[in-house]
């Protein structure tokens, strides 16, 4: 088409000791899950302000622009326009939750900026083969079958009751989960929305004690989760749970309390205690912003340093002119083999970590984060 | 010839029967009164008129036409206009835009030609507007036109709220207390208004009213209801010497009047 | 199909009573002011949150400062429902004062709009001063009455399953049953009640009347928010989380609670709210297993409001509503 | 002595100047009238002395006593009962709970069993209707209750605002009876009224009020006679 | 001060030459300061002064067109701004047209609704379902997704279906009242939304939750519309017919019509006025307003999920409306844009500003009262305030004043048509 936004570069404020890169982040600063918003952004923030340096070095002043998108894809669109026509933000890190990176990306790819998300598993995320879209996480199609693999073969789960939240990442993660238990022959005795914000589960709970189960799956977040683990406990629901990724958070110990013990979780984030870069990582971020480390916050770190190596070689060749967004997203895209703290990171051609993971933990007392009980790889 | 010819109307409230078996002949271009002491039921006649209550039983009929289940608005399409013994106006508009209402059945615009403002349109609309000031300088109201109706006086809302009934072009026209809260002064000028819009407008009038001295002056034609039952019918004078209404309702002191 | 609904229908009940009597006792809190001032009372469904989190948070203190062991959880807990109930009470006629008597000769809808902002204000309010204090505003209480009981309706006859509860269901059903036979008395059977009433119809005169509308206004928001508040501590007991968004979906369901009901009338709130309570549990048991498949739980708002819509096309004003046809 | 007496009093609606300095006197088991046209400020005067307005200049003196600021429920509890223009009755109350309302501040139930008594000697149409809802009552029916409703409270002072309006004659014609009836027991009484003859006729003094001034004052008979009075008023 | 605006009042010249200067200051401001909203915002400001002028309709409306298509697109085009704000404008006019047509069924015609929302989900999901590949799912024939260029079409079919349901609402609703209508018109919006979201199952019509991805952009002649700054001109066009006919209906029989209604409906009644078909052409062309910009919402958006269409979006359409001036098209119009703004560029840029300000370490906030928590602390306080203070809205409704020189003339003819007495004097007191 033709395109008619295109035009003046122009001169970019900037000026003084180089012209400046933006890189945004763009997750949920404010509402349900701005723990976990925070976490990237700050992860990110850590990773950027360990590049200034070498930038500087080339002549450019990185900056972070950091945007919420409070888990509300209209928000997040919203953002995403101001950040396409911000000709100065070269990349965005982000975001939390899926249902908010598919809508937005598409006004990325639109103003050709390359974003790298940190925790997005939903597979319309990269299936819909946007060059800007790229993420380090796992895809829903993976952790949702490593998860019924291990519910059915570790487990020995032969009648399985799923329940998800109705939001774009619990039904996909849901429906991954019970088409991969199925073809493993797992029979599916119900499969049920909840609706998010609420605290009462106890219809959905009581068809779940008339089924008689030997397994729950649950898709969707912690809020939910513990509350729903808590009320089948109360039931008299003994059995065991099991949730995907967004159950991996020390508030679904908090809310369930000892109700969680025999909940199985598996999640698309390393444990960064595990490793010495891990610990290193968590020790800068505990000094810098005198916080815990979240489970997303090393992927947001890994996400910016991604983003930045292909930045940095954008760069190169482009005479101190900023790099071209194509080129940036180009660059990024190819990407093999970057080690970050807790991923390696190597993109295929419609941008998913060919290195992604899946971890599978349990809880088996009433403290975050669980065991881990297995680590699976593509 | 009758226009209005009302047959065993009834109707109830819970145990109450505030409409009972009622027969009226009201012949067309008479003035008639409905008179009848408090709670008798005349107002709740008037609803079952203009279909705003549905009768239990019995029929109305105007001319040939029974009005029998048929909702407010067809009834006033048919030609019958009233106004309310608690004035019921359109509070936040203009008191001429209240009289507009008014001519709404006569107005053909609709959805197409009100967006694109035809020539049709504009021209109705124009007037209309000058119909309605028509009905405000008819009965007075003209200078306050651009008014809220609300911030009228009392009086004044009920002379807009004939001009609002008259701007439909009733053939029958109901009045629910028209000189209620009017000082003798002003109520003989509605005695006279009232004359003058039968002869002017050729439209038959049927009022309800306390005060007896504009009703002995004006109708032609009285009827009596207590307890919802018509307990009499007759001319003026004869009503005013009839021992039943003048014990359930005029008191002695009607007999003599001022 | 219809034996496995039978099966379920005794824990259903009893988790729909549980969930409807705290839809009643809010709804309450939106008739009683709707009922005075015409007001949907948007704020309320916030108070109700506020009440939550000062009641967790007294028995978070009272956890801390070792009271809660050292006294019967009972009596901790009429303690703490007292104080939260006083609490929110003030709170209510505050923003009473504040936010809505300016607009009392203002056009209706107006106040609505303050409501709304009152409603915000206090989300983040909470949220700020939660996440102040505790760095997550999700808050879990200490569990209390924890107890499990089955009544088991399985000896009563074998198509019944047994029905599995807590203490504390127990503990909000008989509250909510006191406030409500309180409130009914309180508004039915006292002059200060039949002022409310009069009040609502028609303030001018109710004032040539001796009575003090004002007074009166504040008196309404105050038994509507305290018991609100109190609510709002025996959901935190009932559920265990809380955070401050709890107000908006529960203040809503509360308010069509009211409606269905007929709003304005305090026993079609609590009817309605019951209703609502057991319609919605009932749903998300049983809508599975209704159509074969195709509609499941999270159809089950949509099945509640259906059937409010319907109830409402056949009796307009509300269950216990009375119609009252306009005299003309 | 006066037991009421409004003083160069000033009421405005927002800028709308109602009354231009009023001056009114009633004394002690008086029927005091006020008489005058649609608009001219009769319904403002009443309810500038229960409280409903406040002036904004003058004063009103109740027993001895600057009532002018004083919030409406507080002059309702000092004997000053006010039956206002179209009756305003509670609709959704009933019959017996709207008499109810009118003697709030009486704590003994026993006395308010008897004046409603009192009230069904003068209303006996009340006593058939005690469940009825008010609102479904005919206009007649709920001058009735209003007034009932005022008696009540056993007030020294009466308010009455067009009790004839929109009463079959048979009733004005008891209204009038009662009014003086309950003059005669001792109560003062304020009667605003269209129905000027009628007022004037028991009234022992009467004011004319136009646009907000008093035009004419004077004994009831001499104002009945008095040439302008017929021409504006009477006719 | 006073003296300077009673100088002005009349003077039609000097408003004219003070706007435009105005106009010219701001507009040079945005145009040499690019990313200053201030100056953006100071640049719409004109538009609401130019309300105020005197000056006659046509001119103002002249003057409007002239800022809006040639002023604000041009002098914010140069900067990297550009984008942003013709988004912010955007949207500003989809909330505008939607605030509009609420302002129908609850200003003029009384009628509280609270799912008003439903109608703008209807209008996307048409677009939606058609322009992507999902329509394939159940419909037999045709390939899908369409091409750009039904959108157009589009547009009218959403209007269409939305003004359907609004019909299908309304015959259910319409017995019951205010308050009570408020509740079913929500649960209406409910249901429409939890709908959306589930019916994936058992045909997948909607996708569900995943919403529909990759909505394929408006084109004509091969021209694609894929930025802000196209998207802006569809808006400012579709939005430039609703006002005209907003303002048309208004005035007209069926404006009358409304209000008639919503001042009294037994009155209105017995004026001939059917009640039901009057409630329903209120809903009807209220929805259709929404409708219609739902279809232009799916297109910008490329993607159409259930969450854009909650009951707090409903909410806030009806904040709007009271807000700016329930009835009073000038108002609503101010109070949407105000509402919008605010939310989506007042507060995201001040948030923005002070992160900024804490990223560099020049002011530390706790972490619990971070700006970007605060938004809806804000919006709440900044609704009270206005509340208390603008009680009848930003710009109250004003009735139309009628000219009763030229009525005078016009009415003698009625005389002589109908009536042969000469009524002049008569019922006068
Ligand atoms: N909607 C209603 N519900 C119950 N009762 C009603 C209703 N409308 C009227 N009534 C009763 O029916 C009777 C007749 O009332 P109606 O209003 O017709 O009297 P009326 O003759 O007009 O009296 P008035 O002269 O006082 O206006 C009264 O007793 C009244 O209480
Ligand atoms: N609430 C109000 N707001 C504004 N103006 C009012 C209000 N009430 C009365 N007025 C105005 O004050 C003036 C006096 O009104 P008032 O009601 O006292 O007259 P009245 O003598 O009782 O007339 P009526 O015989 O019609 O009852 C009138 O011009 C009226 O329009
Ligand atoms: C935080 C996570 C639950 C996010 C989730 N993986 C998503 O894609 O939405
Ligand atoms: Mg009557
Ligand atoms: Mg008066």
């Amino acid at each position: 088409g033709c395109n008619s936004s295109g035009g003046s570069e122009g001169s970019n404020g900037g000026g003084g000791s180089g012209k400046v890169i933006k890189i945004a982040t763009q997750t949920p600063l404010s509402g349900g899950s701005a723990t976990l918003g925070e976490s990237i952004k700050l992860g990110a923030q850590l990773a950027l302000e360990e590049n200034k340096k070498k930038f500087e070095d080339l002549g450019y002043k990185l900056q972070l622009q950091p945007y919420d998108d409070q888990a509300d894809p209209k928000k997040g669109v919203a953002n995403a326009q101001l950040i396409g026509s911000d000709k100065s933000i070269l990349g965005v890190v982000g975001h939390l939750n899926s249902g908010v990176s598919i809508p937005s990306s598409e006004v990325y790819e639109k103003y050709k900026v390359p974003m790298v998300s940190p925790a997005n598993t939903a597979t319309e995320v990269t299936d819909r083969g946007l060059k800007t879209v790229n993420r380090i996480v796992a895809r829903d199609d993976f952790q949702g079958p490593a998860g019924a693999d291990f519910a059915i073969n570790k487990l020995g789960a032969k009648k399985i009751f799923v329940i998800q939240d109705k939001t774009a990442y619990g039904t996909g993660l849901a429906d991954a989960f019970k088409k991969a238990a199925e073809d493993a022959g797992a029979e599916i005795l119900g499969y049920e929305g909840i609706t998010v914000g609420e605290k009462d589960f106890n219809g959905v709970l009581t068809q779940v004690l008339s089924k008689k189960p030997d397994l729950v799956f649950f898709g969707g977040l912690y809020t939910e989760g513990g509350q729903l683990i808590r009320q089948a406990r109360d039931k008299g629901i003994k059995i065991p749970f099991m949730g995907g990724d967004g159950m991996d958070s020390s508030t679904l110990v908090e809310i369930a309390g000892d109700a969680v013990t025999d909940v199985y979780y598996t999640s698309v984030a390393a444990d960064a205690s595990k490793t010495t870069e891990g610990k290193d990582f968590s020790s800068k971020y505990k000094e810098k912003f005198n916080k815990n480390v979240e489970s997303y916050s090393a992927y947001g770190y890994d996400s910016m340093s991604v983003l930045l190596k292909g930045l940095e070689a954008a760069i190169e060749g482009s005479d101190g002119d900023l790099p071209a967004r194509e080129k940036v997203a180009e660059e990024i895209r190819k990407i093999q083999d970057f080690q970050g703290v807790v991923t390696k990171v190597g993109f295929d051609d419609i941008g998913d970590n060919k290195f992604a993971k899946v971890y599978i933990y349990k809880f088996s007392e009433a403290k975050y984060p669980g065991v881990q009980e297995g680590e699976i790889s593509k | 010839m009758s226009i209005l010819t009302v047959s065993n109307l009834t109707k109830q409230f819970g145990g109450l029967v505030a409409v009972n078996s009622v027969d009226m002949t009201v012949e067309k271009g008479s003035i008639t009164a409905v008179i009848g002491p408090n709670g008798a039921g005349k107002t709740t006649f008037f609803n079952l008129i203009t279909g705003v209550y549905q009768p239990d039983n019995g029929n109305v009929q105007l001319g040939s036409t029974s009005l029998v289940g048929l909702k407010p608005h067809e009834i006033s399409r048919h030609g019958i206009a009233r106004t309310f013994q608690n004035i019921r106006l359109f509070s936040n508009i203009t008191v001429l835009e209240n009289v507009m209402v008014g001519l709404h059945k006569q107005l053909k615009a609709g959805i197409v030609g009100t967006l694109f403002q035809t020539k049709k349109v504009r021209e109705e609309e124009q007037r209309a507007k000058e119909e309605a000031y028509h009905w405000l300088e008819y009965v007075g109201l003209a200078k306050h036109l651009n008014e809220d109706a609300q911030n009228l006086s009392y009086g004044a809302q009920r002379r807009l709220e004939i001009a609002r009934a008259l701007a439909t072009k009733p053939k029958l026209l109901l009045l629910d207390e028209p000189a209620a809260g009017m000082n003798p002064r002003e109520t003989r000028e509605l005695t006279e208004f009232i004359h003058r819009m039968r002869e002017d407008l050729d439209v038959t009038i049927v009022l309800i009213e306390h005060d007896m001295k504009l009703v002995m002056q004006i109708s032609e034609q009285i009827f009596v209801l207590d307890h919802g039952e018509k307990i009499a019918e007759g001319k003026p004078a004869e009503i005013r010497n009839n021992v039943k209404v003048i014990e359930a309702y005029l008191g002695k002191s009607a007999v003599t009047p001022a | 199909m219809l034996a496995d609904i039978l099966q379920s229908l005794p824990q259903v009940l009893v988790d729909g009573i549980a969930l409807g009597a705290i839809y009643a006792v809010i709804a309450l809190g939106y008739t009683m002011v709707y009922g005075i001032l015409e007001l949907i009372n948007f704020a309320h469904g916030e108070i109700f949150m506020t009440g939550a989190f000062i009641g967790v948070a007294m028995l978070i203190l009272m956890t801390g400062m070792g009271w809660l062991a050292a006294m019967p959880a009972i009596l901790a807990l009429i303690l703490v429902l007292v104080v939260t109930s006083i609490l929110t009470g003030f709170m209510g006629v505050g923003i009473e004062r504040m936010a809505y008597r300016p607009l009392r000769n203002s056009p209706k809808l107006i106040t609505l709009i303050s409501a709304i902002g009152v409603s915000f204000l206090l989300q983040d309010l909470v949220r700020f001063i939660t996440e102040y204090k505790r760095g997550n505003y999700i808050l879990t209480g200490p569990s209390m009455f924890n107890e499990q009981f089955s009544i088991k309706f399985s000896s009563i006859s074998s198509s019944f399953s047994d029905a599995f509860f807590k203490t504390s269901t127990l503990i909000l059903i008989i509250a909510v049953v006191i406030m409500m036979i309180g409130l009914d008395f309180f508004v039915n059977k006292t002059k200060w009640g039949m002022a409310m009433r009069a009040v609502a119809q028609d303030r001018e005169t109710a004032s040539l009347m001796s009575i003090n509308v004002n007074k009166v206004i504040s008196l309404t928001f105050f038994i509507g928010s305290a018991l609100g508040g109190a609510t709002g501590v025996l959901f935190a007991v009932q559920y265990g989380t809380i955070d401050p968004y709890i107000g908006f979906i529960l203040g809503l369901k509360a308010f069509t609670a009211a409606v269905l009901g007929g709003i304005g009338n305090i026993r079609g709130a609590m009817a309605g709210g019951l209703m609502l309570g057991i319609l919605e549990m009932f749903a998300a048991a049983n809508l599975q297993l209704l159509t074969g498949g195709i509609f499941g739980a999270e159809y089950k708002d949509v099945f509640a409001f259906a059937i409010l819509i319907v109830v409402l096309i056949f009796k307009p004003e509300g269950l216990f509503g009375k119609a009252v046809t306009e005299k003309v | 002595m006066s037991i009421l007496q409004l003083k160069d009093i000033n009421t405005y609606y927002g800028g709308i100047h109602a009354l231009k300095g009023i001056s009114i006197s009633v004394e002690k088991g008086e029927i005091v009238t006020l008489i005058g046209s649609n608009g001219a400020g009769k319904s403002t005067t009443l309810k500038t002395i229960s409280g409903q307005v406040l002036p904004k200049t003058g004063s009103v003196i109740y027993e001895g006593k600057d009532i002018s600021k004083q919030p409406a429920h507080i002059t309702a509890q000092t004997g000053i009962a006010h039956v206002p223009e179209g009756r305003r009755i509670f609709p959704r109350l009933t019959v017996k709970e709207n008499l109810e309302m009118g003697a709030f501040i009486v704590k003994d139930k026993k006395v308010i069993k008897e004046r409603m008594e009192q009230v069904f000697d003068y209303f006996p149409r009340l006593r058939e209707r005690l469940t009825q809802k008010g609102g479904t009552m005919s206009g007649g029916e709920q001058q009735m209750l209003a007034m009932g409703r005022a008696l009540m409270s056993k007030p020294s002072l009466l308010l009455l605002d067009e009790p004839s309006m929109g009463l079959a004659p048979v009733i004005v014609e008891q209204i009038f009876d009662i009014i003086s009836d309950l003059n005669k027991e001792g109560m003062t009484i304020l009667l605003v009224e269209q129905n000027a003859f009628q007022a004037l006729q028991i009234a022992n003094r009467g004011y004319v009020l136009q646009t907000g001034e008093i035009v004419m004052a004077g004994q009831g008979n001499e104002l009945i006679t008095n040439e302008s009075v017929r021409e504006a008023y009477l006719a | 001060m006073n003296k300077l605006t009673s100088k002005l009042k009349g003077n039609k010249l000097a408003q004219i030459i003070l706007l435009v200067l105005y106009v010219l200051v701001t507009s040079l401001s945005l145009y040499l300061a690019q990313a200053s909203v201030t100056a953006f915002l100071l640049l719409l400001f004109s538009l609401l002064l130019l309300y105020y002028t005197e000056l006659p309709d046509r001119l103002k409306w002249l003057i409007a067109g002239v800022v809006l298509i040639g002023v604000i697109p041009f002098v914010s085009s140069t900067g990297p701004g550009y984008q942003s704000y013709m988004e912010v404008a955007t949207v500003v006019g989809i909330y505008v047209a939607m605030a509009l047509g609420l302002n129908i069924v609850v200003g003029l015609a009384g009628l509280l609704d609270l799912g008003f929302v439903a109608f703008f989900a209807i209008g996307a999901y048409t677009y939606g379902i058609f322009a992507t590949g999902q329509a394939a799912n159940f419909m037999p024939f045709g390939t899908f997704p369409l091409s750009g260029e039904s959108f157009w079409i589009f547009i009218l079919i959403g209007c269409f279906v939305a003004a359907l349901f609004g019909v299908l609402l309304g015959i259910p609703v319409l017995r019951v009242k205010g308050d009570y209508l408020a509740i079913v018109t929500l649960g209406f919006g409910e249901i429409i939304r939890i709908v959306f979201n589930n019916l994936d199952k058992p045909v997948n019509i909607t996708n569900g939750a995943m919403g529909l991805a990759s909505v394929k952009p408006p084109e004509i002649f091969g021209y694609q519309f894929v930025y802000p700054n196209q998207f802006y001109f569809i808006v400012l066009a579709i939005l430039f017919l609703v006002i005209l006919a907003v303002r048309r209906f208004e005035f007209s029989k069926i404006g009358r019509s409304w209000k008639a209604v919503r001042e009294n409906e037994i009155a209105a009644q017995s004026m001939g006025i059917h009640l039901v078909r009057t409630k329903l052409l209120a809903f009807a062309i209220g929805a259709s307003f929404s409708g219609m910009m739902g279809v232009v919402f799916a297109a910008k958006q490329t993607f159409v999920d259930p969450t854009s269409f909650t009951l707090l979006e409903s909410i806030t359409i009806l904040v709007m409306v009271i807000l700016g001036g329930m009835g009073s098209v000038p108002g609503v119009i101010l109070g949407a844009a105000v509402i919008t703004i605010l939310n989506l560029q007042v507060l995201t840029e001040v948030t923005n500003y002070l992160n900024q300000l804490s990223l560099d370490g020049v002011i530390s906030f706790p972490e619990a009262l971070a700006p970007a928590k605060m938004q809806r602390f804000i919006f709440g306080a900044i609704l009270i305030i206005f509340a208390i203070y603008r009680p009848q809205g930003l710009i109250p409704s004003k009735n139309p004043v009628f000219d009763e020189e030229s009525l005078k003339e016009g009415s003698k003819k009625h005389r002589k048509e109908q009536i042969t007495v000469e009524p002049d004097k008569g019922f006068q007191a």
